[in-house]
């Protein structure tokens, strides 16, 4: 069982602290915190590297004194505004955990929509407080984004120990394709189905074609996607350009290349 | 088949894989014994490899260079700036530009690196003898500079006039500063220079580029046969040493006589990466030395 | 070289013989692709009868079985300001490659001119390689192949037993002593006249199939003198930068080593992953400089690396015209296009 | 007796999403109990209108974090209920094998990490890691099998990458699955375990008697698709989920709420166990027995005991599905999928209770209207009953803030709510 109060405080002699870290969602799914719960292997060691102080989902009570904040979520409604420049006045480091903080997540599939006909379309005529899903940074600066939906557990993993040791953060810069080949896949335009694995940032190791199923963009594009041969790869293979969209608009990450593909070809 | 498989044509023997890597990923443990801060940007590090026997053993040539590794941190390629003859105790001026030299910042005094190499091509020193010496340093590059200019004091009756080049950004960006006067004393020209010095009133050197001290330089000395008795050490960014070379060149200093320190991306320092391939050369096993008569030859090398 | 011949139901005691003695990979069929098309790719094989030794060839290289796409090269037990590495695991049981095409062994004759030569050779793909037996089978030509231009249709060394398809008999080529005794155990008779001129015969029909031809005549200088040239641009804008030409490749090596901390601060691990030229990354250093920031540079590098500095290292060419590269490039950047087009209207 | 009592729970913790629970008490008297749900709409209805179909499984399933394979699996159900597609005996084998590991790691998940806190006396799970570490190590152990079958079915524990209309885009690996036996054994066995640890725990007494909604069983304990059934004596087709949900709008809660027969009915494990007891295999029977859960039991506290009750189930049916699976050579994983216009239903039971997906497409497949009603949402009437009742009969014994609050947020967190789900 680990020991806090053992735990090594220094990294090669460099000494380390503890963090405190909370958790915080906005609009989402919790999916992303839960996954931290989903480590069943690795918990214990990572509830040793930090000091959780608020973990709604999983505690009572927790402290107002985090360093590290992992905000969870999209924001869609004023309230979580003035909750997350509260957490951002507080923390240390605000990340931003899983595409809905990153980029708006499925959430921001309701912007393609008039607010109005949103709220009556779920809620009729009963009174509704909602706005435009938008990603954290829109409101806050946030230090560092972790990406995914959901994120990968390995990831957030790294990225933590990274953190607490004090090393630069580093991303993959290419995309998903890469990690596909290295896990011996066949391509699934191979078999027939479309994929954003060319355009998509890796680190997730290719989840989905693991599985056969295509990329749907959920990590946003890689360094210098190269989104105009993407769209020809997809025409050339007669996927219309209603699934491309539908594919990378999914998540939110390729927002603009998808407001200019509607600017383009009128789709809604 | 007596339950070996060999392939032929190789030899059969014994071929495990841990004691091979062993030697392959073979580092040799120093210790930091002292972190001496240069400027905002950049600390030297004095090291001493641990074991006796292994101290003893090391040795390299001006402009090798190290693999240093910081385990769970990374590993990058660092010159040495220390003297050769100082063997296994080695000097390393790090900048501070990424993941593990961000961290080797924080370091303390004591602290186990790892240590690959030394690899890779050096200034041929021998084959200066008898010469002048023109030492062009910009920025970063004093530090692979350094370890010639202390070849150069330990030999210093090998060589004939010796002029070091020095340009900084500004005067807070100077490296070794406590050391210049130690050069002169050896009969060591000095010239320093900085891009501006408007942050620093109290600075009464020159302000401009290398280029313009060397060029005074030659016409100070022109109608001799200086340019042909004179090699030429260039380390520095891309920009500079091109336009310095390219002057050299115009003052008629032989090509296969300047010697310039290429600097890529490296993981391994044994030319099998590939990473600071320039155009198809290593860079680790080809360099980083090179003459510029082989640098202009190289695609994509400036 | 001493040859014999064999009856089709032999090789499946020869894959008997053989199998207890390493992990045995060979081609399998692994999908049918979109045009209905059988797939095949390199997996570890049990049963002769899963193999499929009549395949066109496979996606992914065998490269993966002796140059992991991923790899520990080290661990390391921290304490303090000291520590200790461990070098990365053993080695495995031998392989046996049971089925490899010419193309794909002489693959692996290219990598061990980089990675068992010069002054460091590489331990890992060092020990696999020498504990390796290799069983060589011919194929016929696909449309993508130009591996004739690439002087790698045939195998001469780099492999124990070589098969070549006579229908109902095979041809065996023997090269070494382990595979000399192997043969030994089977029934096999020494060839005859008639074998002779059937494996003639065979051999001479494939080298008829070949469609694909690439001109590699002065290409090194060639490729020099089009340095600028502005074919790379158009190449470039094309690609995607995905790095699935390396990792598809036999013969590509490049990689990146990276280190990460332990969630336990108290071990790390050094990896070594296969990375590839055309990655936006891969020529930049610290403090933001990219040595090759655009797309055509980069692939313009893997061009120069393949079919002129590797040329004028060790006289032949890194690629094997195996066109896979080609095949599985979405954006259908292939070698005889890129190379015809910086040949200009010459070829 | 005078008591006066002010309660305001804001973000309830240790449950998913975001809900407030306020308790006002004058002079004994029962001035407020209030259960207020003040969650984002995330409004998934409406962002699918216009997509085509096959983005509805893969979107919906991020309605949910916990029960995303039950959200996924809804969606195909309604998806191939509406196109006419009927899923292959392997796939509904498999899906029903990764629907009961969802099953297991949400009810581990609820009952050791987010309600054993209450019964040790603990904030949450971090301090059992050092007082109680058996009971972590077991929690940890089944949930880590759970998950991990999810991965070889599924694809992926959250958010699965395999689950498609018309089956899986691939099959998990026969050998690997194999392996899964021996470690459904050893949870069968470790919830016997589990079983000794909540013996200790004592149970609130509080009844309310309700209505329980859940799936008809047909010969077997139902989990997928069939008709819908009540406690009261309701029951329809499936494709008439509308007339079991009556979903209406209140003000105190930005979820919509349900009604049937009565003011409010209850959805979930406790539903699921009362209405279907009889279905239940012997050993999950009897288990419930022995904490003297017999239907129609009115305890909504007694909803944890169904959970792991259902654990056990769960368990021993993979084990059966793991034989059949590995009884019978693969098939293809997946049907060739032909959209049409039309509407479909799928109606599947979540961890909290029954969940319903329906979208009407038109010709080309793309969705005109998209409606999921959330086990949650049905619940949150039921929870405002409870609520009102537990605050007025503690009000009648005179208890202490501290206590009713007690009992209050163990009653809120007894239903397992999802409250994002349920606002979704
Ligand atoms: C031959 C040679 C000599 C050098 N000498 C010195 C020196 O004396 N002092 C000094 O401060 N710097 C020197 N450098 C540059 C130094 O290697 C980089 O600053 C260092 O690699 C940055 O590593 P990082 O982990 O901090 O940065 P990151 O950007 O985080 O780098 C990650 C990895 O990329 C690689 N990398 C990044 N930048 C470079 C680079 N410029 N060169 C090679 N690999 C790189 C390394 O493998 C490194 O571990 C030299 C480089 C070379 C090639
Ligand atoms: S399946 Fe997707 S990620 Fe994999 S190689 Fe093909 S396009 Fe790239
Ligand atoms: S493959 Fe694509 S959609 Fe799937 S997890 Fe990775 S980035 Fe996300
Ligand atoms: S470069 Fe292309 S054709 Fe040549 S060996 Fe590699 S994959 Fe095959």
């Amino acid at each position: 069982m680990p020991d806090s109060s053992s735990t090594p405080k220094n990294y090669l002699g460099v000494p380390v602290k503890r963090p405190k870290v909370a958790f915080f969602e906005l609009s989402s799914c919790e999916g992303c915190q839960l996954q931290m719960l989903n480590n069943e292997s690795s918990l214990l060691a990572f509830l040793d590297l930090v000091e959780i102080v608020r973990f709604r989902e999983a505690m009572s009570g927790g402290g107002d004194d985090y360093e590290i904040a992992l905000v969870e979520g999209s924001v869609t409604r004023s309230d979580e505004v003035e909750r997350l420049k509260i957490i951002r006045a507080q923390a240390r480091l605000l990340v931003a955990l899983g595409s809905c903080a990153c980029f708006g997540g499925v959430n921001q599939l309701k912007n393609r929509f008039p607010l109005d006909w949103v709220k009556r379309e779920v809620y009729g005529e009963h009174p509704i407080d909602t706005a435009p899903a938008r990603p954290l940074s829109d409101f806050v600066a946030v230090d560092l984004k972790i990406y995914g939906c959901p994120v990968k557990k390995e990831e957030v993993e790294r990225i933590v120990t990274d953190l607490v040791i004090g090393k630069d953060i580093a991303y993959p810069d290419y995309p998903v394709c890469m990690e596909c080949k290295a896990n011996g896949n066949l391509c699934l335009f191979e078999l027939g189905e479309p994929c954003l694995g060319p355009v998509t940032r890796a680190g997730c190791d290719a989840w989905c074609p693991n599985s056969r199923a295509g990329c749907w963009g959920c990590r946003g594009p890689a360094t210098d996607a190269n989104l105009a041969q993407m769209l020809a790869i997809m025409d050339e293979r007669g996927f219309s350009r209603e699934t491309v969209i539908d594919r990378l608009e999914c998540f939110g990450g390729f927002a603009s290349q998808v407001a200019a593909l509607r600017a383009a070809g009128g789709h809604r | 088949m007596e339950g070996r498989l060999v392939l032929s044509p190789s030899e059969a023997g014994g071929h495990r894989r841990r004691t091979d890597l062993a030697a392959f990923e073979h580092t040799c443990q120093a210790e930091i014994t002292s972190i001496h801060r240069l400027t905002e940007q950049e600390n030297l590090y004095r090291l001493q490899v641990v074991d006796p026997g292994e101290r003893e053993r090391f040795t390299f040539e001006p402009g090798q260079f190290l693999m240093l590794e910081l385990p769970g941190i990374g590993e990058a390629p660092f010159s040495i700036s220390s003297s050769p003859s100082r063997k296994g105790d080695v000097e390393l001026c790090i900048r501070r530009a990424g993941s593990l030299t961000n961290f080797l910042s924080k370091v303390r005094r004591g602290l186990h690196v790892g240590l690959r190499g030394p690899f890779g091509t050096s200034f041929p020193m021998a084959s200066m003898a008898g010469q002048n010496l023109l030492l062009i340093a910009g920025g970063l590059g004093l530090a692979p500079l350094r370890s010639v200019i202390t070849y150069v004091q330990e030999n210093r009756s090998h060589f004939e006039e010796v002029d070091i080049l020095y340009g900084a950004k500004d005067p807070s960006q100077l490296l070794f500063t406590y050391q210049y006067e130690m050069w002169q004393a050896d009969d060591i020209r000095l010239h320093l220079t900085v891009d501006s010095a408007a942050g620093d009133p109290s600075w009464d050197g020159r302000v401009g580029l290398v280029t313009g001290i060397l060029a005074e330089l030659f016409a100070a000395r022109r109608g001799g046969d200086f340019a042909s008795r004179t090699h030429a050490v260039v380390c520095g960014p891309p920009v500079m040493f091109k336009s310095v070379c390219a002057l050299l060149t115009q003052e008629e200093v032989p090509m296969q006589k300047m010697f310039v320190s290429l600097e890529r991306r490296m993981h391994c320092g044994m030319g099998k990466c590939c990473r600071c391939n320039v155009g198809s050369t290593y860079t680790c096993l080809s360099g980083p030395v090179f003459d510029y008569w082989t640098v202009m030859n190289l695609k994509e090398a400036i | 070289m001493i040859f014999k011949v064999i009856d089709r139901e032999e090789l499946g005691r020869l894959f008997a013989l053989l199998a207890p003695l390493g992990r045995v990979i060979g081609p399998v069929e692994i999908a049918r692709d979109r045009r209905g098309e059988h797939r095949h790719g390199f997996a570890e094989v049990a049963d002769f009868e899963a193999l499929c030794l009549d395949y066109g060839t496979t996606a992914l290289p065998a490269k993966a079985y002796v140059l992991p796409y991923r790899e520990r090269l080290a661990a390391f037990r921290l304490g303090g300001q000291d520590w200790e590495k461990v070098p990365g695991p053993d080695q495995e049981r031998p392989l046996i490659f049971f089925g490899l095409h010419a193309c794909d062994i002489n693959a692996f004759n290219k990598l061990d001119k980089v990675l068992l030569g010069g002054a460091y050779p590489v331990p890992g793909y060092a020990a696999r390689r020498r504990e390796m037996f290799v069983v060589g089978s011919d194929c016929q030509p696909r449309p993508a192949c130009f591996c004739r231009s690439m002087g790698a249709d045939t195998a001469r060394h780099g492999f124990d037993l070589f098969l070549t398809d006579l229908g109902g008999s095979y041809f065996v080529e023997i090269l070494s002593s382990a595979a000399f005794n192997l043969v030994r155990k089977i029934a096999a008779r020494d060839p005859e006249e008639d074998d002779h001129r059937r494996y003639r015969r065979r051999v001479a029909e494939k080298n008829t199939r070949f469609t694909t031809q690439v001109d590699t005549t002065d290409l090194t200088k060639i490729l020099d003198l089009e340095f600028q040239s502005e074919v790379w641009q158009q190449w470039g804008a094309r690609c995607l930068s995905c790095g699935t030409c390396a990792n598809v490749c036999p013969t590509c090596y490049c990689y990146t080593v990276s280190e990460q901390a332990g969630l336990d601060l108290q071990s790390a691990r050094k990896i070594k992953t296969l990375y590839s030229c055309n990655l936006v990354d891969f020529a930049a250093v610290a403090g933001g400089h990219n040595f090759r920031p655009t797309s055509h540079a980069r692939l313009k590098y893997r061009y120069y690396h393949k079919h002129r500095g590797f040329v004028e290292a060790y006289e032949e060419p890194l690629c094997v015209g195996c066109g896979r590269c080609g095949e599985s490039c979405l954006a259908g950047i292939t070698v005889p296009e890129v190379i015809a087009s910086v040949r200009g209207g010459e070829s | 007796m005078k008591v006066d009592c002010d309660i305001s729970v804001r973000h309830l913790t240790r449950v998913e999403g975001h809900g407030n629970i306020r308790i006002r008490i004058e002079d004994g008297e029962l001035r407020e109990a209030l259960w207020e749900v003040v969650e984002t709409p995330r409004f998934f209805e409406a962002m699918l209108v216009g997509k085509r179909w096959d983005n509805a499984p893969w979107i919906c399933g991020r309605i949910c974090g916990i029960c995303s394979i039950g959200h996924t699996l809804a969606s195909i159900r309604g998806v191939e209920n509406a196109f006419g597609i009927i899923p292959s005996l392997q796939t509904a084998r498999l899906r029903l094998l990764l629907k009961h590991m969802e099953t297991l790691q949400s009810h581990v998940l609820h009952l050791f990490f987010l309600v054993a806190p209450d019964f040790l006396g603990e904030a949450s799970v971090l301090p059992l890691i050092r007082s109680r570490p058996e009971v972590v190590a077991l929690a940890a152990g089944l949930k880590g099998l759970a998950n991990d079958l999810c991965d070889e079915v599924g694809g992926r524990r959250l958010h699965p990458t395999r689950t498609v209309v018309g089956g899986f885009t691939m099959l998990p690996d026969r050998r690997r699955l194999s392996g899964f036996r021996a470690r459904l054994l050893e949870a069968a066995e470790g919830l016997k375990q589990a079983a000794a640890i909540f013996k200790g725990f004592r149970l609130p007494d509080f009844v309310r008697e309700t209505e329980f909604v859940s799936l008809k069983g047909e010969g077997e304990y139902p989990f997928i698709g069939g008709s819908l059934i009540s406690s009261d004596g309701v029951t329809r087709p499936e494709p008439d989920y509308r007339l079991m949900t009556n979903e209406y709008l209140v003000l105190q809660s930005t979820s919509k709420w349900s009604k049937l027969s009565r003011d409010s009915f209850a959805v979930g494990a406790l539903a699921r166990v009362n209405n279907n007891f009889r279905l239940l295999r012997p050993e999950a029977r009897e288990l419930a027995r022995e904490f003297g859960l017999v239907p129609v039991c009115h305890n909504p506290y007694l909803n944890n005991i169904a959970q792991l009750v259902e654990c056990l189930h769960v368990t021993g049916d993979a084990i059966r599905l793991l034989d059949e699976l590995l009884g019978s050579a693969w098939e293809q994983p997946r049907l060739e999928v032909t959209p049409q216009a039309g509407r479909g239903v799928g109606a599947v039971e979540v961890p909290r209770g029954i969940l319903y997906h329906a979208y009407e497409f038109d010709e080309v497949g793309r969705i005109v209207s998209c409606d999921c009603v959330i086990p949650t949402s049905q619940n949150h009437a039921n929870i405002q009953h409870d609520l009102t009742a537990l605050a007025r009969q503690s009000a009648r014994q005179g208890l202490g803030d501290r206590e009713i609050e007690r009992l209050a947020e163990m009653l809120v967190r007894a239903y397992d709510p999802c409250i994002s789900c349920s606002v979704h």
